[in-house]
């Protein structure tokens, strides 16, 4: 492993000057449990990690009125250990509680997840289908990106040299809003994606009013399937759903490796989205 | 039938006290192979083969070995060309030149992971670094990964020199067919002619791994006066020291060994790969060099257990009578010859009593690392095969799978189909235990909605092995008894030892303080595997503690100024047959070794020969997800015959982990290779062993039919459980999808395209 | 005497039989008179006046662990050669190399 | 050449300060710095939980986790369970209930099942496999170190 040097940032211009500093030779240090992993095995040859753990506003969890700010460097506990939170999003629950086993969790988080931007993350997918955005800091002053359209390529994303993902915030959900996020794993627990689909919906009575369904693990990024489209303005029937699956299958792109073939991978991509949407639909009615 | 021999028979046998190492294994003082330090230590590092097949055209140190901070930089050239000879290892046997070539590749890597240099530095991260400053020159080859492949005209050839064998003839030309051999007894066409149903099947598994969790490591001096001093982590100390005097070309006595704690092996730790590398790098840099492997090239490197092709005909009558068998199995030995495939031949038919019967074997050479033991080698692959074929010949013919197994049970006397005639064994009572199990007699409940439940039943074969064993008891003046074996201890087999020990001086198991010493401290003592430890080692405690008895019955005489013959022994106690005023305890007579001709000390060296066969019957549940193709095992019975339990908690903890394995390997791991031969899931997050979350409780019925090859009926427990696990559940997944898997692993991939398929 | 069971890379030499009843009270003069029974049998057994490594003798139910000195106790005592493979590390019989060579060897360690 | 850094933090109990290459681990720094080796290396990736430790309340693979992090944290490893003298429960109900073998795992076990009965004293068995599935044991099939950590909730 090259030798790199531990930079304890306290603020995010701190952070920001850090990375800056050492462009593509540096990155920041949340849970580092993809991180660390990765550079030991030669992956990237840094010359820095960046540690922004420190910042205070990498660990914002804030519950607003209309806003759910969640800093980039906030792990998973603390989703799922906080009950308000807990209560409004499900869904990140959902994929909190199984990345990883606890010790983990106890580091990592959906920034960290997201930034990874692995095709098979379990964290974009539910920040996707809850309408989160990417709040950027980098020398330039902040940017916002929509989740959908941050990550680019396996292991790539808009982060640009000297960026730093600060936090995501997502509405806080109206009543009739539900989400749910499943993956399928071999092992029930520490173990990747061969599928995995989130799912929300806004529901009035019993039709659709709009839908999102974002795919893990069949394409090259995390994928927002335009199933949800189709959704809009529908019943919320075991057929509409069905026709949901079919058309996120549609979307997917997936590739046959040792996790899983691409017909396993659609067929699941088809099975999840139909359990996911009934799950969402459950709990949307549930917030009512 | 529970046979209930031990209760009431023994005082420290059959009780559950605490191991004597526990307590520095729950507070982290252990020390494991990876804790050792020493003076003046530098770090290793080892750099291998990124290709299955190549050819080294040329290896470049010189950026690495010019680096600040590094102080030795080896290849095969500094390594003395190792003798061409199969040397017997107790368990088994190994040949030098195959030894040394695993380690330290020479004109050809063989296998992803192939080392080809090695690095000593000041610390850890200098040593990685160097390595990869290491230029390596290639030409690629074209690997062979498969069993069926490898045997095709045309294959790639991983071993140049390799002479093959096919029944006992030489063959021409090159080859990657090291051996094949057959057994046979009978007459098998005349035996499928009297069958009024015959089932045969071919079956592909996949090559797994012993996943134990410490990784290997290995510490070594090379002093002025080239004596050689090794601390690793090892199965058996004297089994280490052979490879590593052999692949160093010195005498045996020039190596010292000195086994630390070790965090589980499972047959993988019975080869050596880094011992002989550090001494190397010892001898070079002058210092003392430690090598920790990485999890990924444990995976790579080392010996998991082979992947086969195999095809088993079983055929009976409607009677459930078995009137014929054959089997063809073929494995693949890695890139040296050498697989399981000799025990599999053993094992495959062992559990029944088949009158005509036919197996060849074959040991196959791909760009795979070599293969290792791994807990009752190439019997698990054999009883999926079997088993599966007599589960649905019981399905065909309507009869119970439990009965048909006791129908045609092996039992004493009967010839196994390699040969030898079984001695006192307990296959019948293991069934009949099995089938009186509160897990059988409970019939399945039905499953949740969208869920599919099954139920299978499997046993296993496995023979067990005795080998050669030194203890040796020194009384102290206390009462106290200090044990000293050379049997590494992986799974409280220290704790056993003690209880046979303490049974026989009639004193508390506490009193017994055991101690596992390296090769200097104790006579020769073979590995811990083939189930051997509590029985052959067992075996000498129990002899050794004798000796004690014999020498004190002399002490007491001595005291008492009358003959040996007229003082007893009974119940701990030494007392005078003609005055029972003369009574000592074993306390009591301790304290006056002194003023009777000073210490005693007991001894014992066996190589015992009636180790007996094991059998174990397990039941499985299953309930499975036909839309996602996951298998959850919902229940678990593990039943084994045992001979006595020596310590029961630890004998169901043998139970239950081997089943633990069996799982694992039944429902997800494998190799998984890409088309250039490399292993692409060479970690724990994708070889997938089991969690705990993915597991049921493990229930566990000892069966005791006591093995009269030993003084308290031992037989060995710890590899048989891993025998039945993949067959069972194989069972129990027909049973929930009315679908037969004859590929390992049944992942839910399989089990979606084999529902596609049927759909 | 003994009833050796012929390993069956012999058999062929043996004219197809599978056992034969042979002379001789220890397992070394049992070897020494199926020598003369079939020819070759005692290279495939011994390797330097020793059983092979990688094979085992069952004498009776059980590996010998005494080797060639193990009494022949009674006619009925049955003698099997088989590959000696209990933990994998090892292997079936007749193993060798076609061309034995030395490695590369600069220098030798110990020297 | 990348200077070391100073670092200063609670370990088991006692405070402790030293130097550190910033790229070493905290598996590494507790085992080669600072002399701690009963936290184990198996996998050095995050799988299977063998170098598990407790910082700042906690578990965390110390594998995945940079000695120098640990500045201004408290940590506590496995030589920091017993007090003098005296085993904590759980490690007496491992010993008890047989739930270890090779014990390479064990040190990782424990400190994740005291951090589990620290924050739920009474957890059910499938809490208590949810919780531990982040440690690998390959020797007990679990059942045994379940049992155990029931036996410790039960006594506790």
């Amino acid at each position: 492993m090259h030798p790199f040097e531990y930079v304890r940032a306290k603020s995010v211009d701190e952070a920001v000057a850090a990375l800056a500093k050492h462009g593509e030779r540096a990155r920041p240090l949340a849970g580092g449990t993809d991180v660390l992993v990765m550079a030991r095995a030669g992956r990237w040859e840094l010359d820095a990690l960046v540690d922004i753990k420190h910042i205070p506003e990498t660990n914002i969890v804030e519950l607003g009125a209309s806003e759910f700010r969640l800093g980039a460097a906030v792990p998973c506990y603390r989703i799922y250990e906080d009950d308000e939170i807990s209560a409004k999003f499900p869904c990140l629950v959902d994929t909190a509680s199984i990345i990883g086993g606890i010790q983990i969790q106890s580091r990592a988080g959906l920034g960290g997840n997201l930034c990874n931007a692995s095709p098979s993350a379990d964290g974009i997918g539910p920040l996707i289908v809850h309408h989160a955005t990417c709040v950027i800091a980098g020398p330039n002053g902040t940017r916002e990106v929509a989740v959908e359209d941050f990550c680019t390529g396996p292991g790539r994303s808009v982060i640009g040299n000297g960026e730093l993902l600060v936090e995501m915030k997502m509405p806080i959900p109206r009543k009739g809003f539900g989400a749910a996020y499943e993956r399928f794993t071999p092992r029930n627990e520490m173990d990747i994606a061969i599928a995995g689909v989130a799912s929300s919906v806004q529901l009035n009575g019993n039709i659709i009013e709009s839908a999102r369904i974002a795919l893990a693990s069949v394409g090259p990024t995390p994928i927002l399937s335009s199933a949800g489209d189709q959704l809009a303005g529908k019943e919320a029937t075991a057929e509409n759903f069905s026709a949901a699956a079919q058309a996120a299958i549609a979307d997917t792109s997936p590739i046959s490796d040792m996790r899983g073939t691409v017909e396993q991978r659609k067929h699941l991509v088809g099975v999840l989205t139909r359990r996911t949407l009934e799950r969402a639909v459950e709990r949307a009615r549930e917030n009512n | 039938m529970v046979t209930d021999t031990t209760k009431g028979k023994y005082n420290v046998i059959g009780t559950r006290p605490i191991r004597h190492d526990g307590y520095d294994k729950v507070t982290g003082r252990a020390i494991y192979g990876a804790d050792i330090t020493l003076p003046g230590l530098l770090q290793g590092a080892i750099l291998r083969s990124p290709h299955a097949h190549a050819r080294i055209k040329s290896i470049d140190t010189s950026a690495a070995a010019a680096m600040p901070g590094v102080h030795a930089v080896i290849t095969h050239t500094d390594f003395p060309a190792a003798e061409d000879t199969l040397v017997d290892l107790g368990e088994g046997a190994v040949n030098f030149r195959y030894a040394s070539n695993n380690v330290m590749a020479g004109d050809k890597v063989l296998y992803r992971g192939h080392p080809v240099a090695a690095v000593a530095a000041v610390d850890k991260n200098t040593a990685l670094e160097a390595a990869s400053l290491i230029k390596v020159e290639y030409e690629v080859l074209k690997p062979v990964t498969k069993v069926m492949d490898a045997m095709k005209p045309g294959a790639p050839i991983v071993l140049e020199d390799l002479e093959g064998q096919d029944l006992g003839e030489k063959i021409d030309g090159q080859t990657n067919q090291a051996n094949h051999f057959r057994h046979e007894f009978g007459d098998v066409d005349k035996g499928f002619a009297q069958a009024d149903l015959v089932i045969e099947h071919e079956y592909d598994t996949a090559m797994v791994h012993q996943g134990y969790i410490e990784p290997h490591n290995a510490t070594a001096t090379w002093d002025e006066d080239d004596r050689i001093t090794v601390w690793t982590s090892t199965q058996g100390a004297f089994a280490a020291r052979r490879q590593i005097a052999g692949v160093l070309r010195v005498p045996d006595s020039q190596v010292k060994v000195i086994p630390l704690e070790i965090g589980g092996g499972f047959g993988g730790k019975i080869p050596t790969y880094l011992e002989p590398v550090a001494a190397i790098l010892a001898r070079k840099s002058g210092r003392p060099v430690k090598l920790l492997m990485e999890r990924t090239s444990v995976f790579e490197s080392t010996g998991p257990t082979p992947g086969s092709w195999m095809h088993v005909k079983v055929g009976v009558k409607n009677d459930g009578t078995i009137t014929a068998a054959t089997a063809d199995l073929r494995f693949d030995a890695g890139a040296y010859p050498g697989s399981p495939v000799g025990a599999a031949a053993m094992c495959v038919f062992s559990a029944y009593d088949i009158p005509n019967t036919r197996i060849d074997g074959y040991d196959i050479v791909v760009n795979k690392p070599k293969t290792a033991a791994y807990r009752a080698p190439g019997a698990t692959h054999a009883a999926f095969a079997m088993e599966t074929v007599v589960d649905e010949i019981c399905e065909k013919i309507g009869m119970d799978p439990l009965e048909f197994r006791i129908q045609n049970a092996a039992k004493e006397g009967t010839r196994r189909a390699d040969g030898p005639i079984h001695p006192k064994i307990g296959a019948i009572e293991t069934h009949q235990a099995a089938m009186q199990s509160d897990h059988w007699k409970t019939p399945l409940e039905n499953a949740p909605d969208g869920k599919l439940r099954g139920r299978g039943v499997a046993t296993g074969y496995w023979f067990n092995i005795g080998l050669k064993s030194v203890v040796t008891i020194a009384v102290n003046e206390d009462g106290t008894v200090a044990l000293t074996e050379g049997s590494t201890d992986i799974g409280g087999s220290r704790a056993s030892i003690a209880m046979m020990a303490a049974e026989v001086l009639g004193i508390p198991v506490e009193d017994v303080r055991p101690h596992v010493a390296d090769t200097e401290g104790i006579g020769y003592t073979d590995v811990t595997g083939g189930s051997r430890t509590t029985y052959a080692t067992g075996y000498a405690a129990h002899d050794a503690a004798q000796d004690v008895v014999t020498q004190l019955l002399e002490r007491a005489a001595k005291l008492w100024d009358v003959e040996p013959d007229e003082v007893e022994f009974s119940n701990g106690s030494y007392q005078s047959k003609s005055d029972p005023e003369l009574r000592l305890s074993h306390k009591e007579l301790s304290s006056k070794l002194g003023s009777t001709g000073g210490p005693v000390v007991g001894t014992a060296s066996v190589d015992p020969e009636g180790a007996g066969g094991a059998y174990s019957t397990q039941i499985a549940d299953v309930e499975i997800d036909p839309e996602t193709g996951k298998t959850d095992v919902i229940r678990f019975t593990v039943v084994q015959d045992v001979g006595t339990a020596i310590h029961p908690a630890y004998v169901e903890g043998q139970m239950q982990g081997a089943a633990a394995q069996g799982i694992g390997w039944a429902l997800n791991e494998e190799y998984f290779f890409n088309d250039d031969g490399q292993m692409v899931n060479s970690s724990f997050l994708d070889y997938r062993m089991p969690t705990s979350y993915d597991l049921p409780e493990i229930e566990t019925i000892i069966v005791e039919v006591p093995n009269p090859g030993h003084p308290f009926g031992v037989r060995g427990v710890g590899e048989v459980p891993i025998v039945p696990p993949v067959a069972a559940i194989a069972n129990a997944i027909h049973d929930a999808l009315g679908i037969r898997f004859r590929e390992t692993p049944i992942n839910p991939g399989r089990i979606r395209a084999a529902l596609e398929a049927k759909e | 005497m003994a009833r050796v069971f012929i390993p069956q890379p012999l058999r062929k030499r043996a004219g197809g039989r599978i056992e034969v009843q042979i002379p001789g009270k220890n397992l070394r003069e049992v070897i020494e008179n199926l020598e003369k029974e079939i020819p070759g049998a005692a290279e495939y057994i011994l390797k330097d006046g020793e059983l092979k490594p990688g094979l085992a003798a069952i004498v009776g139910e059980q590996a010998t662990r005494q080797g060639l000195l193990h009494k022949i106790e009674d006619d009925e005592t049955e003698i099997h050669f088989l590959p000696a493979i209990a933990g994998g590390q090892s292997s079936a019989l007749g193993y060798a190399v076609r061309r034995p060579r030395r490695l590369h060897c600069v220098r030798n360690v110990s020297g | 050449m990348v200077e070391k850094v100073r670092v200063r933090a609670t370990l088991n109990g006692e405070p402790v300060d030293f130097l550190v290459a910033p790229y070493t681990s905290l598996l590494d720094t507790l085992r080669d710095e600072l002399g701690l080796t009963g936290t184990k290396e198996g996998c050095n990736d995050g799988n299977c939980g063998a170098c598990t430790v407790n910082m700042d309340g906690r578990i965390v693979d110390s594998c995945c986790v940079l000695g120098a992090e640990i500045d201004g944290s408290t940590v506590e490893t496995i030589e920091g369970m017993a007090e003098p003298g005296k085993l904590h429960l759980l490690q007496q109900t491992f010993l008890e209930e047989a739930a270890l073998q090779c014990g390479i795992c064990t040190p990782g076990f424990l400190v994740s099942a005291k951090a589990l009965l620290e924050k739920e004293p009474h957890p059910s068995e499938t809490r208590i496999r949810f919780w531990l599935s982040g440690n690998l044991c390959r020797c007990t099939g679990y059942d045994k170190i379940v049992k155990a950590v029931q036996k410790a909730a039960e006594s506790a």
